[in-house]
């Protein structure tokens, strides 16, 4: 039954982000694509469990090389985005 | 009895309009109204004696028209020979100019017609369809352009051509009613940069409105009459004017004067030294050369080079586009009639009581019965009811 | 209230910070708060998750977080605005590692259950290709690999093998969830796809990859939900893995290209091309002009024979007005001969009310060419053709024309590529810093001054 | 796969066309196919349903479907179009009265936990003041209640009361869930409540206050959904609520209302008001002037001064072309004296290259007024004021006026209530027939014509 | 922990309900309240599940009125719906 | 050894343009050049020997000048007593009506001067900032609408006023060349409706684009030069031509023809039968009429009535605006003399073998050396070399 859930909760979040971006301009494509990048280091969540989690070294260090790569995606990430839309200026 | 109205034509030197149009025919006759025009009405617009009785007037000499007519129209006044051949009783309708022929008018109270000046009926919208001096003043606004067009040395739009960019050229018009609209309308559309001034405040977003641009002049408190005149300027106010175009009529390629006081004489709005201030080959149209100029030097019915700028008094200026002058004309003669014409009996009845006719009658059975004129030409009021 | 419904309910919190974080990154005016927004949720999210009871040791955790920020923090501050693409598909293939190492953390973990295994691995492969995908768009982003698309014969074939490989290997791990040497080849195989299917790619197509790589990156992220459990990766990751898609479309649209012709170039046969075009064609759209149109400070429109006979000279008014509010200077530029007679341009313009001011000269605006933003370049032909300056022997050697072809942006708006009345090529419409807009010219205009108004 | 998670793919599947549904049903071209869609989907859901097994008998459940389904055909087949508003505002009702059998149902059949009880109390209230606020909305709209908004002394603090005690007594059962006696107390309360809140609405507003009940029925769903623990109830309800939510903005928006000022009415102490205005002013926004301009055949344009001041006249001829491309006659009725000099709006009208032929004196245009579907008014007054026909003794009457006022439709596009040259209130402007369009000419326009290129 | 997939999934959907309608012409306002009416009968699910369960007879009671008012609610909304938009002429 | 350029007075009758305006004279300076003018060069449009004196140049009497230039340039051609006075090897630049004056370029050859005929210049995109033919042409469009509209006896817009509706006029353009596009443009902006022909097809486009009607007239093949001048049509065709333009003719207030064939005598578009059906009052303006005319009846430099219709001859159409017209010519002279300008030697070098000078000198060095002109007027091409 869980996977039901997890099954609804896939199938609106897909046409919530369908809907979301449905008209942009060609200037934020770049900062968008780069912002929801950041979005996709969310692995992190896993990956630090996996981390903090005695259960296997294996298992512990992927989760470590997990967090550490999903860490420098989000971090640089957002910081990236954040330069590239401080250059726009406010209309 | 039916009522005849009575077409001479105008004998007034260079005039080609008339008061009657063969369209308007058809209307007159619906109002059961009998019409007779003398030969040769239309002629200087091409309009055949034929083609009026084809349309059904009756055409006569001069003086059997004259003497036809219950009631006579014309565009100028007719002369006062002929107002004898009238009948005593007719009703005589034209410019009259009462303001200033008070000799005329004198003479024609004598004679005992009725007389009822075109350029007195009331500014009240009901009556903006008999309003000639509008339908007039308008078609002069376009002629003047015209003729400005025609004395300028250069083309009006600006060019950018291989052979080097033209400039526009640059059009003043002082005094925007009526005429003045239409000249800044006919300006701009012709392609020249056209500036305005006008003293009453509200014109400016009308000279805006045709694309032209208005010139501020701060003269502090001026006025307009209830039927949209100007009132006079006091004498300071008038200098400052004065002061303040004479950098926009320096910078102008043609200046149009089109200022009116009504029943005063035009402002003087342009003086030697200011046109001397022109670039050489400009033109100056004075609107207002007839009735004693808005510029100084213009010359009624002529074009005169003073200081190296054409100055044109031409004056009668609808007449340049005569045939829409009298079609305009005709019609608000037509619109005039057709107000006080009864048609179960054919016959039109002029109400004195009534308040355009109150307005634009001048004489009446011997006497000047208008009040405004009386008081401008200070009639005391007692010496005849 | 337990700790796992705690950090489930900021999850939800979390959660819908991201949508909208990820709406207002749409919008030009919002962005930047939009990701300020999305930042703080993942923020929210990490320290939650701290407080999950399965964790047990801290020491790695702040350790790695600690590098990876110092790593992260240092590249995004270091690197060039010109360098920015390269970095996003860096990031990316560093993040589809990371979905990777989950995938197989969680493999290696335990035996799964079927279920879990599949998506496992299916988060397992798409990091995988993920990461080598970006790594190679990087490279020929930054030119360490050729921009050219690299084919070789019968790599359709290679690639269709590589694909049916993984799959079988994949089934084989599902099968038996205990053989994780097979995962060991997946991951192999993955890596080769992700090289192989980018390689083909050209350098000019690059964004798009990375825009659906990065897509793909959430996909991987939300199959690793899948395979934990976990809402926010689903919801998080799909919403990237959506908004993505819909992004490379966007994009694709943009570029005049076609997503599948794209994303198939390494099932293609190569077909060889002798033909040598110098320069090329850069057709655009009005949406993406318009954005252009926005950003700039001072327009140089030069209109021609086309605004004539479109009559689009209303339009173009009303689009100087718009960019003039919009607090750009807009001057015209009017050749002596533009048009078929001698002050065309001059009836037209003064009928739709433009001010004679911003008429200008060609000298005039030839002199301050350089400093034009944009030179619009509307129904004109021969008085633009930089055949007249550089082309000996060309019918219009000689003619003085307005080099639009020096301001930083050109737009062309014509109907097609014919020639104008003198009946020769024009060079301008190949220039790199050309763009055409193919169109009637009021359509065109009206469509740009739509754009503004919305 | 159990019977239970087959149920609930399906319910996904279901969902996803909901989605679908409500997605289509936004936009006019795809209207028809959206609602279909979503028809499938609950089709498609209550098949599902049946394959409950907590399902035993299947017998009442068909008399009841079939029962309901005669009703809903026939009255669906019925109604007269103008009687729409009210059917919608009936369903509603009857929607709001499931809800409330439902989660009474739920109430009634077991002990609930208090989050349970909690949410079903909610569904309760919610379903019950839908169903007695949508019959009031049904009795003003169809006019068997009066449509003035009904108001009395302290009406405020009478409906504080009334929910004051729905809270209380809401409380009270849910502290002790078998106390089902607060729960009837509660349902009479929420449908004293749902009458209370409507009454002091006008009958012009009912659309708006029909849209936000509803909105609630989707949340009386939403919340039997969780109480239920069904999803595809939230979703659903979720959706219905959400856009629910959005749509009645919209509403108030196009009707110039603002969403609180209407449902506060009930709360809002009574003002009396003695002046009497014969006829009333209705603005309109231009975006439903623009439906009404699109499904016009044949228009006339009465141009005056304001569209010389607002120089409208290029985007009117815009508009002209758009209205005859989508096959309507355009005509200009010109009066003699429109405008400051004789000919202005012919001046202007050229200047735009209106054609010659399409302009109509007074006359042509008064002896086929009636057969306008519409005449749009720009910035003219006086030329059109029926008062010049029927008000003796105005200073403009007996002036030959254009007698827009006997078109199908007026729209009058001005600034404001100002009067025009002769200084005199124009009675066209409260006629039933007139719409007015308040802005500047040319902006409005522009803003018509966008719609159009939409 | 289902109550938290319960409530992303509502989270999800108000946010799909709110992004889904965000320019609807007025002349659709009517019918898309309509048609989002008979979607609401959504309840008729859990009527049906009611009335055909044994548990109690104010239950069944309750959940046979449940159906009926839904389905008059499902399918006159539906039916209404279609013919308000049966009238528009296709552009 | 530094070349003077000299610019004496024209002395054509009513000629009022000059080949110089003082803006001219710096850029002649920068190359080195030296202006000498006749005194009162400018006088017609305004323009003081002062003004071009302050600029630069020298002022001198006619014959001195033209004694003292190495190139004289003049808008209408020297009168043959004139050339005596020039330098031998001077080179004479005007307008010299190349195909219709024989006699004179016969005398001209004999004299021994070079000149160039401004006419012949190619219509190359190298050439049109020295085409004086495109811009005079172009002045000349306007200036037709213009005595057009001074001669009609209406207005040109449309108006819609309390004293009836005024209609448009309608005029008639017959030749859609540099000269037909400006009077259509010019026209159009008045307000007037306007139709147009041509015989080359490519036009209807062009008129479209300024808002004039097409006249769509099926005459079948029909062609055009390599400089975009009209070919002559067969004299079937030339009837289709004139029946179906009657009726338009017939319709029209004011009819425009501004037909030319390079090289040959304009054609003949309207016989008196046609005129006959025109409304009485309406205007014809026959821009060729001093090259022969495209009109039946009408006289070069003159205004006449024909069966109550006035049509215009009066010729020079550019001199009408005689300023702008000036600048451009004389703009057009600069373009040409800088293309052959060697600032170093502050000379002018007319290489005979440039593609400009090949089409557009006709006599050097005592013989008719242009090749067109040669063949027009079948000079054996053996005669001399
Ligand atoms: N000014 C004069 O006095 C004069 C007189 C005679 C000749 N000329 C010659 O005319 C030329 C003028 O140059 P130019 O640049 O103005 O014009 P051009 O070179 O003739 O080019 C005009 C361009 O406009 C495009 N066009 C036509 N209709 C259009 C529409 N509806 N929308 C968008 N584009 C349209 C055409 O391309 P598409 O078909 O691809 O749209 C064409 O390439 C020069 O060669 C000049 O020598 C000038
Ligand atoms: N034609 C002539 O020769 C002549 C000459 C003199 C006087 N008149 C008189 O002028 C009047 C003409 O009548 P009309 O109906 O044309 O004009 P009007 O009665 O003066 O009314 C013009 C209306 O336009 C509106 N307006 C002004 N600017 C606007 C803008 N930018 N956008 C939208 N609306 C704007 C004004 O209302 P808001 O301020 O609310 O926008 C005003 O009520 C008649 O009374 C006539 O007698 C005519
Ligand atoms: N009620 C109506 O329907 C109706 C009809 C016709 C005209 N009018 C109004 O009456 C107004 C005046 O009509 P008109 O044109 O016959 O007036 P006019 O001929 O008497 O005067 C012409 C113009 O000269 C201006 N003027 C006077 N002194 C001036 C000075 N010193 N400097 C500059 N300008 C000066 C006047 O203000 C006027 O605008 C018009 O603007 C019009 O709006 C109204
Ligand atoms: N290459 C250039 O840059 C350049 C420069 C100037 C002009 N031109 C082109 O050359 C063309 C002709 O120039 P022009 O105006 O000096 O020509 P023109 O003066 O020789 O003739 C005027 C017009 O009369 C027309 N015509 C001839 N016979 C006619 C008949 N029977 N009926 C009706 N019309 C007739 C011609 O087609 C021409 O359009 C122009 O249209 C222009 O496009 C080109």
């Amino acid at each position: 039954m869980i996977t039901i859930y997890l099954l609804f909760i896939l199938m609106l979040a897909i046409f919530l982000g369908f809907e979301l971006i449905q008209k942009v301009p060609a200037t934020l494509h770049t900062p968008l694509m780069s912002g929801a990048n950041a979005i996709s280091g969310i692995t992190i969540l896993a990956a630090i469990v996996l981390a903090g989690n005695d259960s296997s070294t294996a298992a512990t260090v992927l989760g470590v090389i997990g967090v550490f790569c999903a860490t420098v995606n989000v971090v640089g990430g957002y910081l990236v985005t954040d330069r590239m839309l401080a250059m726009f200026k406010k209309k | 009895m039916m009522t005849t109205i009575a077409f001479p034509k105008d004998r007034k030197q260079d005039e080609k309009r008339c008061a009657l149009m063969p369209s308007n025919l058809k209307a007159y006759s619906l109002l059961g109204l009998e019409i007779i025009i003398e030969s040769g009405l239309g002629e200087d617009i091409f309009i055949s004696d034929e083609a009026y009785e084809a349309a059904g007037a009756t055409v006569l000499p001069r003086d059997n028209t004259l003497a036809a007519g219950d009631i006579v129209i014309t565009v100028n006044k007719l002369p006062l020979s002929d107002i004898k051949i009238c009948k005593p009783k007719a009703c005589l309708i034209s410019f009259l100019d009462p303001f200033n022929e008070l000799d005329y008018l004198t003479s024609l109270s004598g004679s005992g017609q009725t007389s009822i000046s075109v350029e007195m009926i009331p500014r009240s919208s009901r009556c903006q369809k008999m309003d000639a001096l509008s339908s007039q003043a308008s078609l002069a606004g376009y002629s003047m352009v015209s003729i400005g067009m025609q004395q300028l040395n250069t083309i009006f739009p600006m060019m950018m051509t291989p052979s080097g960019t033209i400039k526009s050229a640059k059009v003043f018009v002082i005094g925007a009613g009526v005429a003045g609209l239409q000249a800044i309308a006919t300006a701009k559309r012709l392609g020249a940069t056209v500036t305005a001034f006008d003293t009453r405040p509200v014109v400016a977003e009308q000279v805006k409105s045709l694309g032209g641009k208005f010139l501020e002049i701060d003269l502090g408190q001026t006025a307009q009459t209830e039927q949209g005149y100007a009132t006079e300027l006091t004498s300071e106010q008038m200098a400052i004017q004065q002061a303040a175009q004479a950098a926009c009529i320096a910078d102008s390629d043609i200046v149009i004067t089109t200022a009116q006081l009504f029943g005063r004489k035009p402002p003087r709005l342009i003086n030697k030294e200011t046109i001397g201030k022109m670039k050489p080959g400009s033109v100056i149209v004075d609107m207002a050369a007839e009735n004693g100029g808005n510029v100084e030097g213009s010359i009624p019915g002529k074009t005169v080079l003073e200081q190296n700028v054409y100055i044109i008094g031409n004056g009668n200026w609808p007449c340049m586009v005569a045939k829409d002058a009298s079609q305009m004309y005709a019609n608000n003669m037509l619109n005039l009639i057709s107000e006080f014409a009864d048609k179960e009996t054919n016959t039109v009845n002029l109400d004195l009581n009534d308040d355009i006719l109150q307005s634009c009658v001048i004489t009446h059975s011997g006497n000047i019965v208008n009040s405004v004129i009386r008081k401008h030409h200070n009639i005391d009021t007692e010496t005849n009811a | 209230m337990d700790n796992l419904v705690f950090i489930n309910v900021v999850y939800v919190f979390a959660a819908a910070l991201f949508i909208f974080g990820l709406k207002l990154l749409g919008h030009p005016a919002t962005a930047r708060k939009g990701n300020i927004l999305s930042g703080i949720a993942m923020l929210v999210a990490i320290i939650v998750t701290l407080m999950d009871q399965n964790i047990v040791s801290y020491g790695w955790i702040i350790v790695s977080v600690l590098a990876g920020s110092v790593v992260g923090i240092y590249v995004s501050q270091k690197v060039e605005m010109t360098g920015m693409p390269e970095l996003v598909s860096l990031f990316n293939g560093v993040g589809g590692l990371a979905s990777a190492a989950v995938a197989t953390a969680a493999i290696v973990a335990s035996d799964l259950s079927s279920g879990i295994a599949t998506i496992s691995v299916i988060a397992l492969i798409i990091g995988a290709v993920t990461f080598s995908g970006s790594f190679v768009a990087w490279g020929k982003l930054s030119e360490r690999i050729s921009g050219k698309p690299i084919v070789f014969h019968l790599q359709a074939i290679a690639n269709y093998g590589l694909i049916a490989a993984t799959i079988l290997f994949s089934s084989l791990y599902v099968m038996d969830p205990s053989s994780i040497t097979f995962v060991y080849v997946v991951i192999a195989l993955a890596l080769i796809i992700g090289v192989m299917v980018v390689l083909p790619i050209g350098g000019a197509d690059m964004p798009v990859v990375i825009s659906l790589l990065n897509s793909y990156s959430g996909l991987a992220a939300c199959a690793a939900g899948f395979a934990l459990e976990n809402n926010l990766l689903i919801v998080a990751g799909a919403l990237v893995g959506a908004s993505g898609i819909i992004l490379t479309n966007i994009m694709c649209k943009a570029m005049n290209r076609s997503l599948i012709n794209v994303l198939t170039s390494g099932f293609q046969e190569v077909v060889t091309n002798d033909v040598v075009v110098e320069g090329e064609i850069k057709p655009i759209i009005t949406e993406d002009a318009f954005y252009v149109f926005e950003a700039a400070q001072s327009i140089l429109v030069i209109p021609g024979y086309g605004m004539a006979v479109a009559q689009a000279q209303h339009a173009m008014k009303e689009l100087q007005e718009l960019l003039e509010k919009n607090d750009a200077e807009v001057v015209y530029g009017i050749h002596p001969v533009a048009g078929r007679m001698p002050g065309h341009m001059n009836v037209l313009l003064a009928e739709a009310d433009v001010s004679y001011d911003l008429l200008l000269e060609m000298d005039e605006v030839n002199s301050r060419m350089e400093n034009f933003d944009i030179a619009i370049v509307i129904g004109a032909n021969d008085v633009v053709n930089p055949a007249a300056r550089e082309l000996k022997g060309s019918p219009i050697y000689g003619m003085p024309v307005i080099n639009a072809d020096l301001a930083k942006n050109v737009f062309v708006i014509k109907r097609s590529m014919s020639s104008g009345f003198a009946g020769v090529e024009n060079p301008l419409f190949f220039k790199d810093n050309t763009r055409m807009i193919f169109g009637d010219a009021k359509e065109v205009i009206s469509n740009i001054v739509r754009q503004f108004n919305d």
